[in-house]
């Protein structure tokens, strides 16, 4: 047995001076490496910064203010023009960016909330809790998208927390579903089972064992949700069912289309041009973290 | 477009609201009761070319005889009108128009089951037609042949009312669509269908209506001899050419649905369209100091400007008892700036309102000159002072609710950024139409954005928006119930055309103003585009059925195609 | 277990599926939605005529019977009157039908075989300049929202440009073409992206399994092993996508409706939603639904043709 | 006490198959069929059969990882299948599992140093943090791991040293009996003989005792006192090792062992090919399930089951036609 | 000697990763001979599969390559031959097999036709209906029971060992002169690995090619190889014919391997004593060791192996029997087995 503990030493030489470093730590560093998710990240992280500033006040509080003319085009004095009451096209933009992020977030929230909570508990124990969660899912996903929202509006009046919460309700099942299936193939991996062998109860396998090893699911899954809700926003204010008392890409794209014809696209280009970024960028992050994150193609 | 036959006038026009059918009874709806007006038509007409509105005889063969109580109207009928030809009648061939259809079709306005929405109009004002509407609700088929004391055939081609109490507005009611004539054979045979299958005595028949975006009449072979009117006012002398011609004058006229503006006005530029509304946004384009700008002069486009029996007003609920302050009100009143609104929204062309009762009705004072129209913020910042209210403190946020569309949200903006400037705190709420008429009729807002269009020149039509008895779910939907306004009001309904029943409406319109019962915005104007090949064509709000009158000089627009 | 069973069992699967979506649009329209009876009523109603309406649309019946009624039109497809437009919601329907499938079908064909042939092609070349372009324009396209497409589209290459109709609707083929074209043009390009995008991915997975290189260890070429080995493999994926689209098909195109005046049923559907015409929109939630199912089992039907492995012994 | 530290008494396990209309069940997979087998303490048994014979489905039911549907599992003197949770989780202190895919059975988002210390945090055990420490130091050390690798990531260690971890999560509770599923299977055979040899000085130093699963005969001959033949969810033949290798009396474990390819160059013995495949487990065919493989089949191999055959005191078999040596 | 029909020279295979290029395949050399075996072995890893499909032309491109090195297909050369022609020579002169049976059917469709593929592409003369025929006569020559049912199966409706069956009938359908087997029966049970070796045996010496058998069982390669190579690292560490390896291996690690697998001896009663093992783990190949790759695990290893005299390179022990070491064992010293 002696010398047996002497060559251990020697097993374990490649990682020695290198720092010990996490799936998470891996695939940060994989994204890192990547230059176009690199900058994907930075313009999400800039988008971000933006939101909380707004949200502070730093910036673009002062977006209601009259800066101009009515219609003013873009000029060097107008970046982006100005609205029809003279207000700064720009910092209506800016503004609306605390309005996406918020809608991306909340709405990625709840579905991540829900979905996961479903999913899990569905893939976990199986048998009837299983039956009915597929069954709701399948009913809910049944139901056009958009009949949903509206519903969901009718239910609860206007206003922003509408938005929020009858879009996160109609993009949880994407989720739920691909959490059941995870879960039930982790529930079932020898690594569970090895808890299961030493005795760990549910809670324990569940959130110790399975969730953190779909986290990765999760975490694609709520920059997918993300984006698509801050498309969503402009179909909600084209149907009058969007944000109310603060601009949002949504309504300035909205109030373009009575805009456009008299030849005032800045509006319209301005919001397009701020989502179109942020979407793009989290198009491509969402690619890299799929990537990146994925655990097959790591460690073996 | 397609090619169309050269020799054939076709009249392009666009509807921008989705037409929900053909059934009088329903025509409440402004669009909808425009399409209505081309098949059916009523007993009294306004004259095409009068201004202000006079009432003729359409299907009546003159105005009625009205006995002195004001209470009995008798009607002559128009003999020889024939319905339009249709499957329902033996042979297919329209039958000749009696006085009982008219009973007819104004019983089956009574009628509950039918849920008519234009009702209102004749709800309490017909002796006996509301005990026969409670009386046959509970029935489960409604007995049409019971008579109505109020309501009589007297022979075929006399026709007899009798009102419950003089209310002389009664005969615009007999100018709505809600009183067209329809055939008790035809709505016999199409039963719930008749909504899609008009047939009526107009001048443009449409054989079957099917929900799409296109609609297109013929002419109404039929058509009695109706002639383009030889009279009119100094204003619209021009429009005499084709005085004494037979109506209608296009063979077909097809109306184009376009809910969004921007296609239509696109459209209307190619050419495709004969005349059109210039929505607020490309007014710019269009308009400049009332002109018509220069590309559009270079195609040989007509500007009309004509006002609108309008108001907008800004209403309180009085259910809540923090409006009863009336220096609350009036504070706000004064620190809302009205020119500047007028210039975003409507281009400066709208007229600002003094009062609830617009321009060019009796009851309208031009000179009056509301003392606590602002902006004035100083006396604006007193007045909120002395509702107790300095700078706004004390005061709750107030809920400001608005139909959810782009403009109406962008007025609402405006409004909280006026109010903020005395202190008061406003929070927005848009909800589309339907759920912000649900908060009005439910009472549960607290401040609304509206505007309330006339059903007939009348100031009445007005002032009820404030009489109590009239609260929500009725026209009232600020709940204003001011006894003192209500007693005199009543009065003034009961009166015939006076210059003592103007005189209280004088007196009655510049209470409602003084008081600030609502904010009154501004009274709009009707831009209207007119292509150059357009003959005949007069705005106005209560003419739906003008569509008969227009014209097109075919010659010139092919002349003109060129420029397209 | 034979074919036919497995359908049938699919099929009955409908029904709890149809139970659950009718439980649904009760509880959010019986139950918790605003009274319709304002809306309906114009700006002159009287308590006594919305006492009236209530009756007339049964919402004085109990609960339990409204919920049947839901039910039995989700099989008899009687939706009732449209409370808005006061017309049979069936015939509405079927008169929509026509016109929104005369953009949907050509819609449907062209953007699948453009974005199926893309995505083949890109595959073939992937990791190559080609490949990464068209990935990055087809993120980038998806980017947009479609209602700018739409709005730029209609503004300029139907009126700037003329090229096209600029609104407008005329029933019968081959009268529609012209006022078509525009929105289905559009819409290839709003759903060109996130398509060759999906197939893309389907495909790419696929060319990486092993029996693609046994097919290359036979010598099979590389066009042939596209087309024949993987493309008949990535079916199944990509067949699910694209029958789960064809319910939609029959919904219409919401905004393009609108906007270029198709009288079809997204039309009626955004104006349902404009007017709170529960009826009609519970009416096109139900078709939707059942579409949407009836799709489901299709498709599952058609993995079995499509995939040896799921035919069942 | 008896001598036996795990008695298993005609364990049976049936999956149910479901499918046809409205899923009722469509048929059963007996993967294990009427097994008894005794375990002393201290000892290994191996058992060896071909993929699918339901060497994991006994493994596993064992520790009840998989609910038997009958028999009788006699751990320590305590009848286990009718234990509750928390007597359950008491028992699983003295058993413990260790899979083939090392790999798999690691949790590839926990440190070692979690993923070791979490069986004391189910247990309660070295609860005080140095104590703790100590102990995961001395579990690393019991399997030859270096003290830094509690801060690692599976994802960091070769196949072998994850074979280790593994085993050391297994010790962490103190186990005397360690099922071991094919816990060599996928490693290098240099690698192979590491883990063998671990576990075998674990079993001295420790006194454990093993159920060793593999495929691969030459291991489990080499580690085990008695191997075990499965055929088709059914135990076959049971032997002293030696003895079954020099004196197998089935068919079966006959050909499995000439089948075994032997690193040498020497001449062999004619090696014994098998006609065909493995039957489907969802109908085994009647009689012995060997028999349409079987070269000494009769008629009625192909009619009953054969019964336990006790051939001398650790050997028994089940066969019609035992070959003679 | 019989005739040469494949060689290898010096090939390097190289991989593009994130962590920089490594030399999967680093100078490796071997010679196929008609109607012999090739046994090629190594630990996971070693390169084995790499060179298989780089003699292929299978290698995935990017990320890898073949960087340097000849493979020659009776004398023609088959690194940069035009992509057209190489098709010409896969499938039918050179044939490959494949570990994973379960996988490498393509699952939608008909064994039969897969079958079919191969010989349309390289017999285009056969009609549909002598092509069916061969299927089924290649499917019986496997030992496929009532092959006329089979050719309309699926590959989900076979076992393993049926798949890997079918793999071999689709391989031999054109009877190439080379065939590679890379792992063919690792996947599968004794029983059935030990029908498929017998099969490929039978099939070698009716049809005559030259096999590479890749192998990491020892067994195996004893068993059914004429020659072996053992590789390390992307490296042929010894090559010999298969007496001379076994019984006399020269390489330390050839002599590791043979010794970790437990013999097999029914004389030792009892409990055997401890397995011999190599100790420590294979070097990633992105930073192996100057010098000898073999050097950390080595139990003769000495300061020449450090780096100082650069790497070892192939030396003959004796006539045919070659080793990169440069403290070989002595001839006898590695009998192991
Ligand atoms: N959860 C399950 N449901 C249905 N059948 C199962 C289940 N688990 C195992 N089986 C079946 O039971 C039989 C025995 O499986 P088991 O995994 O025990 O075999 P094994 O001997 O361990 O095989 P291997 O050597 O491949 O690991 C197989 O036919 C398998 O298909
Ligand atoms: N596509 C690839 N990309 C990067 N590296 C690769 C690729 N294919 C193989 N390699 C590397 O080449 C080396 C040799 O791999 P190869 O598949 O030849 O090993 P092997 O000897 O066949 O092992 P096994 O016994 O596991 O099949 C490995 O280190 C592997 O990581
Ligand atoms: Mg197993
Ligand atoms: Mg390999």
């Amino acid at each position: 047995m002696t010398t047996d503990t002497k060559t251990i030493a020697l097993e374990v030489p490649a990682t020695k001076n290198k720092a010990s470093k996490s799936l998470w730590q891996h695939a940060f560093s994989t994204i890192v490496k990547d230059k176009l998710a690199l900058v994907s990240l930075i313009i999400v992280g800039f988008y971000f910064l933006i939101a909380l500033l707004t949200f502070l006040g730093v910036i673009a509080s002062n977006w209601g203010v009259e800066v101009g003319p009515s219609y003013a085009p873009p000029s060097a004095e107008y970046i982006f023009g100005t609205d029809i009451f003279g207000r700064s096209v720009f910092l209506k933009m800016v503004k609306g960016a605390e309005t996406a992020v918020a809608i991306g977030l909340a709405t990625s929230f709840i579905a991540l909330f829900i979905g996961t909570t479903l999913g899990a508990l569905a893939g976990y124990f199986g048998g009837i809790v299983d039956e009915i969660i597929v069954w709701f899912y399948t009913t809910f996903s049944s139901i056009p998208f958009i009949m949903l929202l509206v519903a969901i509006a009718f239910i609860m009046g206007k206003g922003t927390s509408t938005v929020f919460i009858s879009l996160g309700v109609t993009s949880w099942v994407g989720l739920c579903r691909i959490v059941r299936g995870e879960v039930m193939k982790h529930k079932d991996r020898e690594y569970s089972q090895a808890a299961n062998a030493l005795g760990a109860g549910h809670t324990r396998k569940i959130f110790k064992h399975i969730l953190p090893n779909i986290t990765h699911v999760l975490i694609i899954n709520f920059s997918l949700t993300f984006e698509a809700a801050i498309k969503s926003e402009v179909i909600l204010s084209y149907l009058g069912l969007g944000v109310q008392g603060r601009p949002s890409w949504g309504t300035m794209i909205d109030d373009s289309k009575l805009e456009l014809a008299r030849g005032v696209w800045w509006q319209l280009g301005a919001a397009t041009l701020a989502m179109f970024f942020i979407v793009l960028a989290f198009n491509i992050l969402g690619d890299a973290l799929r990537d990146a994150l994925d655990p097959k193609l790591k460690g073996k | 477009a397609k090619k169309q036959d050269a020799s054939e006038r076709v009249l392009n026009i666009v509807s921008p609201a989705e037409i929900k059918g053909y059934d009088p009874i329903m025509s409440d709806d402004l669009y909808s009761g425009r399409e209505i007006a081309k098949i059916y038509e009523g007993l009294l007409a306004y004259h095409y070319l009068k201004m202000p509105y006079e009432l003729i005889p359409n299907l009546a063969e003159a105005m009625p005889e009205v006995s002195k109580d004001g209470i009995t109207y008798t009607f002559k009928i128009r003999k020889g009108v024939l319905f339009q030809d249709d499957a329902a009648f033996p042979n297919g061939k329209g039958r000749e128009v009696e006085a009982s259809d008219f009973v007819y079709s104004i019983k089956r306005l009574a009628d509950s089951k039918n849920q008519a929405s234009g009702w209102w109009i004749l709800d309490g004002k017909l002796k006996g037609l509301n005990e026969w509407r409670d009386k046959n609700a509970n029935l489960p088929v409604t007995n049409y042949d019971e008579e109505v004391e109020g309501l009589k055939a007297l022979d075929k081609y006399t026709l007899q009312f009798k009102l419950a109490k003089p209310f002389p507005q009664f005969l615009y009611s007999l100018a709505m669509g809600f009183t067209s004539v329809v055939s008790k054979e035809v709505v016999a045979k199409y039963g719930k269908e008749f909504i899609n299958h008009p047939v009526g005595t107009g001048p443009y028949v449409l054989p079957k209506f099917d929900q799409g975006k296109r609609i297109v009449y013929t002419k109404n072979p039929t058509f009695r001899e109706k002639l383009y009117p030889s009279d009119a006012s100094p204003e619209y002398q021009n429009l005499l050419g084709d005085a004494g011609k037979k109506l209608p004058l296009v063979d077909k006229v097809i109306v184009h649905v376009m809910v969004e503006s921007q296609p239509a006005w696109l459209k209307f530029n190619k050419g495709e369209i004969d005349y059109f509304g210039v929505p607020k946004d490309n007014f710019a384009t269009a308009v400049k100091d009332n002109k018509i700008s220069g590309e559009l002069a270079d195609k040989g486009i007509v500007l009309t400007i004509s006002p609108q029996l309008d108001v907008t007003y800004t209403s309180f609920n009085y259910d809540n008892k923090l409006f009863h302050n009336t220096n609350l009100r009036r504070a706000m009143y004064l620190a809302y700036d009205e020119a500047k609104a007028n210039e975003l929204f409507y281009n400066n062309t709208a007229f600002p309102a003094q009062s609830i009762v617009p321009p060019g009705i009796a009851g309208n004072d031009p000179a009056y000159k509301n003392q606590w129209k602002g902006p004035n913020i100083e006396l604006a910042k007193k007045t909120l002072a002395a509702a107790g209210y300095p700078e706004g403190k004390g005061l709750p946020e107030i809920v400001y609710d608005i139909p959810d569309s782009t403009t109406s949200r962008q007025m609402g903006e405006y409004f909280q950024k006026q109010m903020e400037q005395i202190g008061i705190k406003i929070k927005i709420s848009a909800s589309p139409w339907p759920e912000f008429q649900a908060k009005l009729k439910k009472r549960s807002g607290q401040m609304f954005g509206i505007a309330w269009g006339a059903d007939y020149p009348d100031a009445e039509n007005f002032l009820q928006l404030f009489y109590g008895p009239n609260s929500a779910p009725g026209a009232n939907s600020s709940n204003y119930n001011d006894p003192k306004f209500n007693k005199e009001f009543e009065q003034a309904v009961m009166m015939q055309d006076s210059p003592a029943r103007t005189a209280l409406y004088v007196k009655l319109n510049k209470y409602i103003a003084e008081e600030a019962v609502s904010l009154f915005g501004v009274h709009r104007q009707a831009y209207t585009l007119q292509q150059s090949w357009l003959r005949n064509y007069r705005a106005s709000d209560l003419h739906h059925d003008n569509v008969q009158y227009l014209n097109l000089d075919t010659a010139k627009k092919e002349e003109m195609a060129k420029k397209f | 277990m034979n074919l036919y069973s497995y359908i049938l069992r699919r099929l009955l699967y409908v029904v709890p599926v149809l139970l659950g979506v009718c439980l649904i649009i009760f509880v959010i329209f019986n139950v918790v939605a605003p009274d319709p009876a304002f809306i309906l009523l114009g700006k002159h109603a009287t308590h006594e005529q919305i006492a009236q309406l209530h009756h007339e649309l049964g919402m004085d019946r109990p609960f339990w019977e409204q919920y049947l009624s839901i039910v039995r039109s989700a099989f008899t497809f009687d939706f009732g009157y449209s409370w808005s437009s006061k017309q049979q919601i069936w015939e509405m329907i079927k008169a929509g039908a026509g016109p929104s499938l005369s953009i949907t079908i050509p819609l449907f064909i062209i953007v699948n075989i453009v974005s199926i042939s893309t995505a083949l092609l890109v595959s073939f070349y992937r990791g190559k300049m080609l490949d990464k372009t068209v990935l990055i324009l087809s993120i980038a396209m998806m980017s947009i929202p479609s209602l700018a497409y739409i709005l730029f589209g209609q503004w300029y290459f139907a009126y700037t440009l003329g090229w096209f109709e600029i609104s407008g609707y005329e029933a019968g083929f081959p009268n529609f073409i012209p006022y078509t074209i525009l929105p289905v043009l559009l819409y290839i390009a709003i759903s060109w992206g996130p398509d060759t995008r999906f197939y893309r991915s389907v495909i790419l997975d696929e060319v990486y399994q092993d029996y693609v290189r046994t097919a290359r260890a036979k010598g099979v070429g590389e066009l042939s092993i596209m087309f024949k080995h993987v493309l008949k493999n990535a079916m199944i994926p990509i067949l699910t996508y694209v029958i789960i689209q064809i319910p939609f098909l029959i919904l219409g195109l919401l905004l393009a409706e609108a906007f270029f005046s198709i009288p079809g049923l997204g039309g009626i559907t955004i104006k349902a939603i404009n007017t709170s015409d529960f009826p009609v929109i519970k009416a096109m939630t139900i078709l939707s639904a059942v579409g949407f199912i009836i799709f489901g089992v299709i498709t599952d039907v058609l993995y079995t043709v499509v995939d040896p492995r799921m035919r069942l012994k | 006490m008896s001598e036996y530290l795990l008695e298993v008494k005609n364990l049976t396990k049936v999956f149910p198959i479901k499918g046809g209309l409205l899923g009722r069940e469509v048929g059963a997979v007996r993967a294990v069929n009427d097994i008894s087998f005794k375990i002393k303490k201290g000892e290994t048994l191996g058992l060896v059969g071909e993929s699918g014979c339901g060497k994991t489905t006994l493994g596993r039911s064992i520790l009840r990882l998989i609910e038997p549907t009958s028999g009788e599992i006699i751990f320590d003197g305590k009848n286990i299948e009718k234990a509750s949770p928390a007597e359950m989780r008491a028992i699983r202190r003295k058993m413990q599992i260790i899979f083939q895919d090392p790999y798999a059975s690691l949790n590839p988002r926990m440190t070692i140093g979690d993923i070791l210390a979490e069986p004391m945090d189910i247990h309660e055990l070295h609860t005080d943090k140095a104590a703790r420490k100590a102990r995961l130091l001395q579990l690393l050390a019991q399997v030859q791991l270096p003290a830094d690798a509690l801060n690692k990531y599976p994802h960091e260690f070769s196949g072998g040293q994850r074979q280790r971890i593994c085993i050391a999560r297994a010790l962490a509770v103190e186990p005397e009996f360690i099922v071991c599923d094919e816990p060599v299977s996928a490693l290098d055979v240099s690698v192979q003989a590491q883990v063998v040899n671990l576990l075998m000085d674990l079993q001295k130093e420790l006194g454990l005792t093993y159920l060793f699963i593999a495929h691969d005969l030459k291991v489990v001959e080499y580690i085990s006192n008695r191997v075990a033949v499965m055929y088709l969810g059914n135990m076959v033949e049971v032997a002293e090792s030696s003895e079954l290798y020099g004196d197998a009396k089935h068919p079966y474990t006959k050909a499995l062992f000439s089948a075994i390819p032997h690193p040498s160059t020497d001449k062999r013995p004619d090696r014994i090919i098998l006609e065909g495949d493995i039957p489907s487990p969802m109908n085994p065919p009647q009689g012995c399930h060997f028999n349409p493989r079987c070269w000494n089949a009769t008629d009625v191999c192909r009619q009953t089951f054969p019964s336990v055959t006790q051939h001398s005191g650790t050997h028994m078999y089940r066969c019609y036609n035992p070959i003679s040596k | 000697m019989t005739e040469k029909v494949l060689e290898v020279k010096d090939l390097v295979v190289e991989f593009k990763t994130d962590r920089g290029t490594i030399k999967a395949v680093n100078g490796v050399n071997f010679d196929v001979f008609k109607g012999k075996t090739v046994g090629i072995v190594g630990e996971s890893g070693s390169g084995k599969s790499v060179s298989a499909l780089a003699i292929m032309g299978l290698i995935p491109n990017p990320p890898g390559r073949v960087a340097s090195g000849q493979i020659l297909f009776k004398g023609k050369s088959l690194v940069n031959m035009d992509a057209s022609e190489m098709r010409k020579i896969r499938g039918n002169k050179i044939a490959m097999i494949f570990q994973e049976p379960m996988t490498s059917l393509n699952p939608v469709f008909t064994i039969g036709n897969q079958i079919e593929e191969v010989i349309e592409l390289h017999q285009p003369q056969l009609s549909k209906k002598e092509r069916e025929a061969k299927a089924v006569d290649m499917l019986r020559l496997v030992g496929i029971p009532s092959p006329e049912k089979r050719v309309k199966e699926y590959p989900h409706q076979l076992s393993g060992g049926m798949r890997q069956r079918v793999m071999i009938a689709i391989a031999l359908s054109c009877e190439p002169d080379v065939l590679i087997a890379d792992e063919p029966t690792t996947a599968l049970d004794v029983t059935i690995q030990a029908q498929i070796l017998e099969l490929m045996k039978k099939l070698q010496k009716e049809l005559g090619m030259g096999i590479i058998l890749i192998t990491h069982d020892l067994g195996v390669v004893a068993e059914t190889c004429d020659t072996v190579a053992v590789m390390y690292c992307g490296q042929i560490v010894e090559t010999a014919d298969v007496k001379t390896l076994f019984n006399h291996p020269r390489h330390p690690y050839t002599r590791g391997l043979m010794n970790s697998i437990p013999s097999f001896d029914s004389t030792k009663s009892q409990r055997k004593e401890r397995l011999q093992t190599i100790e420590g783990m294979v070097p990633s190949l992105f930073d192996l060791p100057a010098g000898c790759n073999f050097q950390d695990r080595c139990s003769s290893v000495t300061e020449h192996c450090r780096g100082s005299q650069g790497e070892p390179t192939l030396r003959d022990m004796e006539a045919g029997h070659l080793a990169a070491c440069f403290n070989p064992l002595k001839q006898f010293e590695g009998k192991g087995l």
